[in-house]
């Protein structure tokens, strides 16, 4: 399955080797790892929760997937998003994509991550010494998410 | 009709998910009636505008019909990734 | 070091790992990864020869590097280059950006992509059943590389 | 003066690098002084356009000075990544 939703951790050259395993015709691999960062403010990161919406996060990302393989010339893509408890430095999302050009390989990863932060059903919760918070959507992602639309 | 409530709406309401019986038209309708159960779901459902709602698992306006829905998921902005 | 120019193939795994390790402040880490493509024309591509300018190659990438640094926030880079034969389906080069943000970490990798296939002294040679002949430079490169430069 | 060749360069002219001794002030007027050595360096340096030239391992044109030079490279252009 290229898309996966999974509490537990994932192995990025393991997930690259999967994608291109036998075949001689791709010629570029991007891959996005997103990783719980501490923003350095006040207040240290103790941990991450992150809450999803089972069934319609396989759903959206699914339905991400096949725009971009509907948009660019993709040989693979492989999304996978983990849920649960992380901490900070932990790896939460990989995107991997791979196409005969870097160009489109490029592309189609920016959006896979653009269209995932805005329309796949995750939240997260940051824990601090001063309790949780709920981390706020950015209007920067939906922006990003925009220019894909003109 | 299964009503769903993630992160903080999740948190403010007390429970994860719930069957609710109704016979509200759109998600407005069905909001309406939420609203006036109790205090902690009014304060749930006080500012739309900070959420967002999903009717069998597609993001839909507060204007969608629940005509043949199942399943209902209230709940803030996305921030995956 | 953060450049390196070798004939050994690298782990992709191990880099990005390298290049996070004890740290919580990196939010993005992208990587691209070339690779050895066969075509499909109508000769089978049997290898690739690379070969490069010592001295210069090193000095290039980082120069490169620095330019990329000077552009975006980044907190690590790494850009690995083989040389030698190698197979179809062999990994060429490897560029890894981490950044607090996604957008600085996929900009700054498709910058030094650009510019490594412009002004990085290597030559491929592709060998076929009819022979071999050296890979012509791609007119898409050079307006690849021209963008930055507006 | 070091002279390194490289690709077709290095294939034309049969050799990768060697010592040449000149009194040329710019790059132009070495490939002069090459040309006129032999066919296959003729043949070489044939096209100026197809080849690209570094000084001391900078990329430069083919009118820049050789003063000070100690190492000039002939070759395509470039096709790493």
């Amino acid at each position: 399955m290229s898309v996966r939703v999974q509490e537990d951790d994932f192995d990025i050259g393991a997930e690259i080797d999967a994608l291109c395993e036998g075949r001689v015709d791709i010629g570029a691999v991007v891959s996005f790892t997103g990783l719980v960062r501490d923003m350095g403010g006040g207040a240290q990161l103790s941990s991450m929760a992150l809450e999803h919406y089972p069934g319609m996060t396989e759903r959206a990302l699914e339905t991400i997937e096949a725009e971009a393989r509907a948009r660019w010339p993709l040989q693979g893509v492989t999304i996978i998003h983990r849920y649960g408890e992380l901490a900070p430095g932990a790896r939460i999302v990989l995107v991997l994509t791979a196409s005969p050009h870097r160009a489109a390989a490029f592309e189609a990863a920016e959006f896979l991550m653009d269209y995932l932060k805005t329309r796949a059903p995750f939240w997260k919760k940051e824990t601090t010494e001063h309790g949780g918070h709920w981390v706020d959507a950015r209007e920067a992602d939906d922006l990003a998410e925009e220019r894909w639309r003109q | 009709m299964r009503v769903l409530y993630f992160a903080w709406v999740r948190e403010r309401i007390g429970l994860p998910r719930e069957e609710v019986e109704t016979s509200a038209q759109t998600v407005a309708e069905l909001v309406a009636e939420l609203r006036g159960r109790e205090e902690r779901y009014a304060l749930a459902f006080s500012d739309l505008s900070a959420l967002r709602v999903a009717v069998d698992q597609e993001v839909v306006g507060f204007d969608a019909s629940l005509t043949a829905a199942r399943e209902v998921a209230f709940f803030p902005p996305m921030t995956g990734g």
